[in-house]
């Protein structure tokens, strides 16, 4: 009896699933976004700002303007642990969600990027890597989902050097100086060393690899190799409690704290705090979003906190973190909105909505329109340029807050080109994908 | 006794395993100090002695499960320092144990199946398909197996898991696993130790039928006396680790040593 | 009533050495079959195969070769995720390296390769046993997830340590659709399943379980615990080794090393634990409950409507995870293939009960 | 001396070790002396947690999983707490609630499992440990949080005039290091001298012979996994300090693994040395010979320290099962 009553059972979850897939309400005016989060485990402390800023603002453009040019926003959120087969998972419940299908992906993990890329082929909705990702991404003619906008670690990693150079006095300085890069063992951490390898083959300079294994406690052997090597500079590329590690085992070795540099996910409040007065003096990358808080957090309190329906607590808006998923959401309604120029202002398959990422123009008039003065630069796309300019900034923790440096950065496209053009043709080879052609699309 | 002993179908042969000058410790406690015997081809030999004297010890020494620190052993015109059990059982010596060691998770059947495996010579491929010479084998010996679940009347059980036997059967399932190898030396290890009466005597009659039929030369260890000069040929008798008596079983009742150690002892 | 072996009488031994002797049991598997092949790629939805079906068919082959170790030859290992990974890499540069190559020849060799590393990584169980093995494993995990990190050439000299797969061909068909992938999987698995049955039930199934029950015994009769106990590794490895393969080529599609880790050995051992240590059909049970259990677990507050958030609902399905599992060693420290057969058993003698 | 050779063996090995790194002529000596001392200050934590392992296994069979779970789930409640509380008084409360968690952990996972298989052990210990994690964050929070011990963590120089450039020393490490050292050498006292630690030993050495002479089995467990939680709240309070109480703490338990085996699961001896011989050991191999690995097979970087233990007690297994310290098991027929 037992098993017939389990295969009824399997049948008919079998079926109802199914229909609940297919069978959408065709009718309703809502744009499902899926929200891709860890708010738990060893990364929850950084995963948590972010999330509460992206629901933060999805919520807003809802309670303030009534969802986007009419259609009301409705999301869900699915917790990855910043693991790559949950985060799968989550991508597979919720891409069939809504009316319309997920508008697009924000997979908040560089290892979840390399997974769902893959399916993004099949599946027709646009991977959003605001920050992060694949470096080769940019290529919109192989990558044609994927959007890695506000820059790749490719440009991180240029825009530092660019910085160090400077400081130096000039690149040609950097010649016969060592840089160490202390990263986060994963896909993340190694995707800049590429980048890095052939700067240093340019400019004569010495490249230390130092891995630091997940979660990142264990790294007395990495700052005594530093104490014994004595590199120039410090690249540090690390997330979660690894970052804040790092800073205090620089301390702990003396290293200088102002000769560290930290990719943009390693200079968040998270990441000092934890070490004190030690910090002082640490620099980081900031692109888009530095901390603060500007137009559109007042209408976040007034819109959403004072009423009672914020995400998170008051006292986190305006980390760097929380802006930075606040603008990763801005940036996806624009898309959204840009494409309803094209196709109507109805909700909108992913595939619809990649036309808007793809002709993505958020100018001065309309960051500022928008409350996001001071918080991003603009950015515009094309089918060939998914990431679109990727300016930065360093900022420098003073004890207190982040100030940001002045000057801004922009990496060199004419050396990253040649390498993303390599990189995107082995993957495309690999995965025996035939490549887009803009100028048709385009005609 | 002697009677029936002389109207074997085998004769009483030739000297085929010898121990000799066998000492075995562990760690500072004496196991075995300088035992010598023999077993002749075809003979029922029994080991006694009272608890602790070493009995189970000189079985593991003869097959190869511990590794004695001095003495020879002599095994079919070769001569040992120490035994590989590997290499034992090819050579033919089988055994049971005392306190059961059985595959407790596998059938009856497959205990006694597992006695043939070094008769079966099919790949691990063939056998992963069954097919072609895998499966002829598993059918052949699987006839050998029935044979000698006929003998030893548990039919009944074939595919019952053997930790859920009856003590007394699981014995018998145990001689059985030994008899599977067509041994040319079986030794006993107390094969009716906590039987009733009825069982010890069925057990005795397989022993003795297998001794016939077979051939078998048998070592038996066992604490019963009047099963021992019942049935075997000749006893070599044990205490603390030492050997104090040898002979028929008439010889040793006479011994006095042994009557003192032993008998006079426990009973 | 209906479920009863009166009157089927074996005449051969050949009969009796049936894989399912009881005729009903047949008839029971054949609807199955016919239902997994013919029902199931119409009635499910793309979710259910490809964060249900397709992993819990893989890891399935993968619980099995696990299970041919610890619960057939009782070697313990911790680190089979390791041999997972030799498959998948060892695929990946087949694949990469010599393109020609049919898919299924591939996954023989990445089995092949994957058995050696689990013969080499093998033989500290000729020394150590139990526990000590079983931590003595794990060297293997975390060397393997060096190795595969830092080694350029397995990862073709990705510069992030990531490698992506080419969409399996089959003799000109792709595998593509998740119901394709499905069909392709279980097909596969009814083979491995086959082939781990006929071992099992072979010698060398009788010597990896003489060495599991009583290992002294087993030399005494002639069984090497050399041959047996590496055996058991390279034919495990074997298995966990073309699982890897699939996990990595059908399942995820593009990987790290970080996707065979630790994390994934333990839950292997928790699939032959909860579904049953020495049974292949526990191997079944336990990689569905694994598969289905936490993402159950995770939408269940969703679907009952209860409104948590993702965190509690998280750290709930962790901790209903743990509790269970607990549970299950307490009440059943068989397996469910064990409460499976109390249930044929009684189904066998109802409506009398004795 | 024929029985010891894998242990001189070991010693011959690590000594060359230890000496290698003087193969290369740069290496300075004070930097040297600062790897071996980051080593045992590393090594000792490694001992605590290990030691903790080890209590539990001699005196129950179980291999508990679990341990990295109570680390942190101790170091959470003290953190929670000495938000509401003098830091004392927090480690006070959470030391109760570690016996809390023992005695349910006897009651409901340990008692009605006695009997079972040391892998189904394993295997409920992990349970213990998914649940641990989960109901820590729960109840305590999934935030990083912070345990003050008012040491300063700027590092001091020492020894200046001995070595060239000095040898530096980070003062909450070296605290650490005292504060875990002074705890093991309890632990041994405790299990030497006094009454309850003899019952321990004795239940570990026959659990039947203990009952039998009046030794409660139950209690013993009680108070074994509540030593054991001690020593997780130690471990947590230590280094939770350094690293920030995060959940992060929950793995670096996985390093005492390879220590226990090493030193012998039943061994309190071999848990202080191999933690020591560990910690020394991955830390030279990790600065020393991981670099020299790097150039030698053009690695994409270092961090062999990863497997560096495992591989060493494995190696060390093969030619000693039992460990070092480890009690020999023959087996009888």
């Amino acid at each position: 009896m037992n098993r017939r009553a389990n295969f009824l059972m399997l049948a008919v979850s079998a079926m109802a699933a199914a229909i609940g897939s297919t069978a959408a309400m065709a009718q309703a005016k809502e744009q499902f976004f899926p929200v891709l989060s860890y708010r738990t485990g060893p990364y929850a402390p950084n995963g948590a700002p972010f999330a509460n800023g992206f629901v933060d603002y999805l919520k807003l453009v809802n309670a303030r303007d009534g969802g986007i040019n009419g259609v009301k926003i409705t999301y869900e959120e699915c917790e990855t642990g910043y693991a790559t087969d949950r985060g799968v998972e989550c991508y597979e419940r919720l891409k069939g969600k809504g009316p319309t299908g997920a508008t697009l992906f924000h997979p908040l993990s560089t290892g979840i990027t390399f997974a769902v890329t893959d399916k993004s082929f099949n599946d027709k909705i646009p991977i959003v890597t605001a920050g992060y990702g694949r470096a080769d991404s940019r290529d919109g003619t192989v990558f044609g989902w994927n959007f890695p906008l506000g820059g790749t670690y490719w440009d991180a990693a240029d825009m530092l050097v660019q910085h160090v150079g400077k400081k130096e006095g000039g690149l040609d300085k950097l010649k016969g100086k060592k840089i160490a890069l202390v990263y986060h063992d994963s896909p993340y951490g190694k995707e800049p060393i590429a980048l890095l390898q052939e700067r240093a083959k340019m400019h004569g300079f010495e490249v230390l690899l130092l891995p630091v294994t997940h979660p990142g406690v264990e790294q007395k052997a990495t700052w005594l190799q530093i104490r014994q090597q004595r590199p120039d500079y410090v690249f540090l590329w690390g997330w979660g409690v690894m970052n804040s590690t790092s800073i205090k085992e620089a301390v702990a070795t003396g290293y200088p704290r102002e000769k560290m540099y930290g990719v943009w996910w390693s200079g968040a409040e998270p990441d000092v705090t934890p070490a004190g007065d030690g910090a002082k003096g640490y620099n980081a990358l900031v692109f888009l979003a530095p901390a603060g808080q500007g137009a559109v957090h007042k209408d976040v309190i007034k819109y959403l906190h004072d009423k009672g329906q914020g995400t998170g607590k008051k006292e986190e808006i305006g980390e760097v973190l929380y802006n930075r998923g606040m603008v990763s959401a801005m940036m996806s309604v624009e898309a959204v909105k840009r494409a309803h120029i094209k196709y109507g202002k109805k909700p909108l398959r992913g595939e619809e909505v990649r036309w808007g990422l793809e002709n993505l123009a958020i100018d001065k008039a309309a960051i500022k329109r928008l409350g996001f003065d001071g918080f991003m630069l603009p950015v515009s796309t094309s089918c060939a340029d998914h990431a679109g300019s990727a300016p930065a900034s360093v900022h420098i923790w003073d004890g207190k807050r982040w100030n940001v440096q002045p000057g801004i950065y922009e990496a060199d496209q004419q050396i990253l080109k040649p390498m993303i053009r390599a990189s995107a043709e082995k993957y495309a080879a690999e995965k025996k994908i035939n490549k887009r052609d803009c100028a048709i699309e385009a005609g | 006794m002697g009677g029936e002993a002389n109207s074997r179908a085998h004769r009483i042969g030739e000297v085929i395993l010898a121990l000799k000058g066998v000492s075995l410790a562990f760690g500072g406690v004496k196991a075995l100090s300088d035992v010598s015997f023999d077993v002749r081809e075809h003979e029922i030999r029994a080991i006694i002695g009272p608890n602790g004297a070493g009995k189970s010890s000189m079985l593991n020494v003869i097959n190869g499960v511990y590794h004695p620190q001095q003495g020879t052993i002599r095994y079919l015109e070769r001569e040992y320092h120490d035994m590989d059990p590997h290499e034992v059982a090819v050579s033919g010596i089988s055994r049971t144990f005392q306190n059961l060691a059985l595959f407790k998770g596998m059938s009856v059947l497959d205990n006694i199946m597992s006695g043939r495996n070094l008769k079966m010579h099919s790949n691990i491929v063939m056998q992963a398909l069954r097919m072609g010479p895998a499966l002829r084998e598993e059918i052949e010996h699987r006839e050998v197996v029935e044979g000698i679940i006929d003998f030893l009347e548990i039919q009944a059980y074939r595919k019952t898991q053997v930790g859920r036997l009856s003590y007394g059967l699981q014995k018998r399932v145990d001689l059985a696993r030994a008899l599977a190898m067509e041994p040319r030396v079986l030794l006993l290890d107390e094969p009716m130790s906590g039987m009733n009466m009825e069982e010890k005597q069925d057990m005795c009659r397989f022993i003795l039928d297998a001794n016939d039929h077979f051939g078998t030369t048998i070592v038996l260890i066992e604490h019963d006396m009047s099963v021992v000069m019942d049935i075997s040929d000749r006893v070599v008798v044990l205490d603390y680790g030492k050997k104090i008596g040898d002979g028929t079983p008439d010889e040793v009742r006479a011994n006095q040593a042994v009557v003192d150690a032993y008998l006079g002892v426990s009973h | 009533m209906f479920y009863r072996e009166n009157g089927q009488f074996k005449s051969t031994y050949e009969s009796d050495q049936q894989m399912l002797p009881i005729l009903q049991d047949r008839v029971f598997m054949l609807v199955l079959l016919v239902f997994a092949f013919g029902a199931v790629p119409f009635l499910v939805s793309d979710y259910l195969f490809l964060s249900l079906l397709i992993p819990f068919l893989i890891l399935t082959i993968a619980a099995i070769g696990l299970n041919l170790l610890v619960g057939y030859c009782g070697q313990i290992s911790l680190g089979h995720a390791a041999f997972m990974a030799v498959g998948a890499y060892a695929a990946y540069n087949l694949v990469l390296r010599v393109p020609q190559l049919n898919f299924l020849v591939v996954l023989l060799i990445s089995g092949l390769i994957a058995a050696v590393v689990g013969l080499v990584f093998g033989i500290p169980s000729l020394r150590i046993k139990g526990l000590y093995l079983a931590v003595a494993t794990l060297a293997a995990q975390f060397f393997m997830d060096w190795l595969f990190a830092r080694v350029k050439w397995f990862t073709n000299y990705a510069h992030s340590g990531s490698v992506q797969t080419p969409p399996v061909e089959l003799f000109g068909w792709t595998v593509n659709t998740p119901a394709e992938k499905y069909l392709f999987l279980l097909g596969l698995l009814i083979v491995f399943t086959l082939v781990a049955k006929n071992l099992v039930r072979s010698r060398i199934g009788r010597e990896w379980m003489a060495m599991r029950d009583m290992d002294v015994a087993a030399e005494v009769i002639g069984i090497r615990p050399v041959y047996a106990k590496l055996t058991a590794f390279a034919v495990s490895s074997f298995y966990v080794g073309v699982a890897g393969a699939l996990w990595g080529f059908v399942h995820l599609g593009s990987w790290e090393p970080l996707a065979f880790n630790l994390t994934l050995s333990l839950n292997l051992l928790f699939m032959i634990i909860i579904g049953g240590m020495g049974s292949l059909l526990g191997s079944y049970f336990g990689a569905a409950f694994i598969v289905m259990l936490p993402i159950l677990l995770n939408q269940l507050p969703a679907m009952l409507g209860v409104p948590i958030s993702t965190s509690m609902a998280t750290h709930l399905e962790l901790m209903i995870f743990g509790v269970l599992i607990v549970f299950f060693l307490i009440v059943e420290p068989h397996g469910l293939a064990r409460l499976w057969a109390i249930g044929k058993e009684k189904l066998r003698l109802w409506p009398f009960p004795h | 001396m024929r029985k010891n050779w894998p242990v001189i063996t070991l010693g011959l090995v690590l000594l060359a070790g230890l000496v290698a790194p003087f193969a290369d002529r740069s290496t300075s000596p004070g930097f040297y002396v600062e790897v071996l001392l980051g080593g045992l200050m590393a090594g000792v934590l490694y001992s605590l947690v290990a030691l903790g392992f080890a209590l539990i296994f001699k005196a129950s069979g179980v291999f508990n999983f679990a341990q990295g779970a109570m680390v942190l789930f101790a170091a959470l409640a003290v953190a929670r707490l000495a938000e509401q509380v003098p830091l004392w008084v927090a480690m006070l409360i959470a030391m109760v609630i570690m016996v809390a968690l023992a005695w349910v952990i006897e009651r409901l996972v340990l008692r009605p499992l006695v009997n079972q298989e040391g892998v189904a052990l394993l295997m409920a210990t992990l349970g213990v440990s998914y649940f641990l994690d989960g109901f820590g964050q729960t109840i305590w929070g999934s935030d990083i949080y912070k345990i003050e011990l008012g040491i300063p963590k700027e590092p001091v120089m020492i020894l200046e005039s001995l070595f060239q450039g000095g040898i530096l020393v980070n003062k909450e490490d070296f605290v650490a290091a005292i504060v875990a050292t002074a705890l093991v050498a309890a632990l041994a006292l405790f299990f030497q001298k006094t009454t309850t630690g003899r019952a321990l030993r004795a239940v570990a050495d026959d659990h039947q012979a203990a009952q039998s002479i009046g030794i409660p089995l139950n209690r013993i467990w009680v108070i074994v996994w509540s030593v054991a939680g001690f020593v997780a709240l130690v471990a947590g309070v230590i280094w939770g300090s350094k690293l920030g109480v995060q959940f992060s703490l929950s793995q670096v338990a996985l390093k005492a693994l390879p220590v226990v085996i090493l030193g012998g699961f039943t061994s309190v001896t071999g848990a202080v040395v191999g933690g020591l011989i560990i910690g020394v050991g991955e830390k030279m191999a990790e600065v020393f010979l991981g670099p020299v690995m790097v150039k030698a097979f053009d690695l994409a970087g270092g961090g062999i320290e990863n497997w560096f233990a495992y591989v060493l007690a494995l190696l060390f297994l093969l030619v000693r099962p039992e460990g070092l310290f480890g009690e020999k098991l023959i087996d009888r027929v």
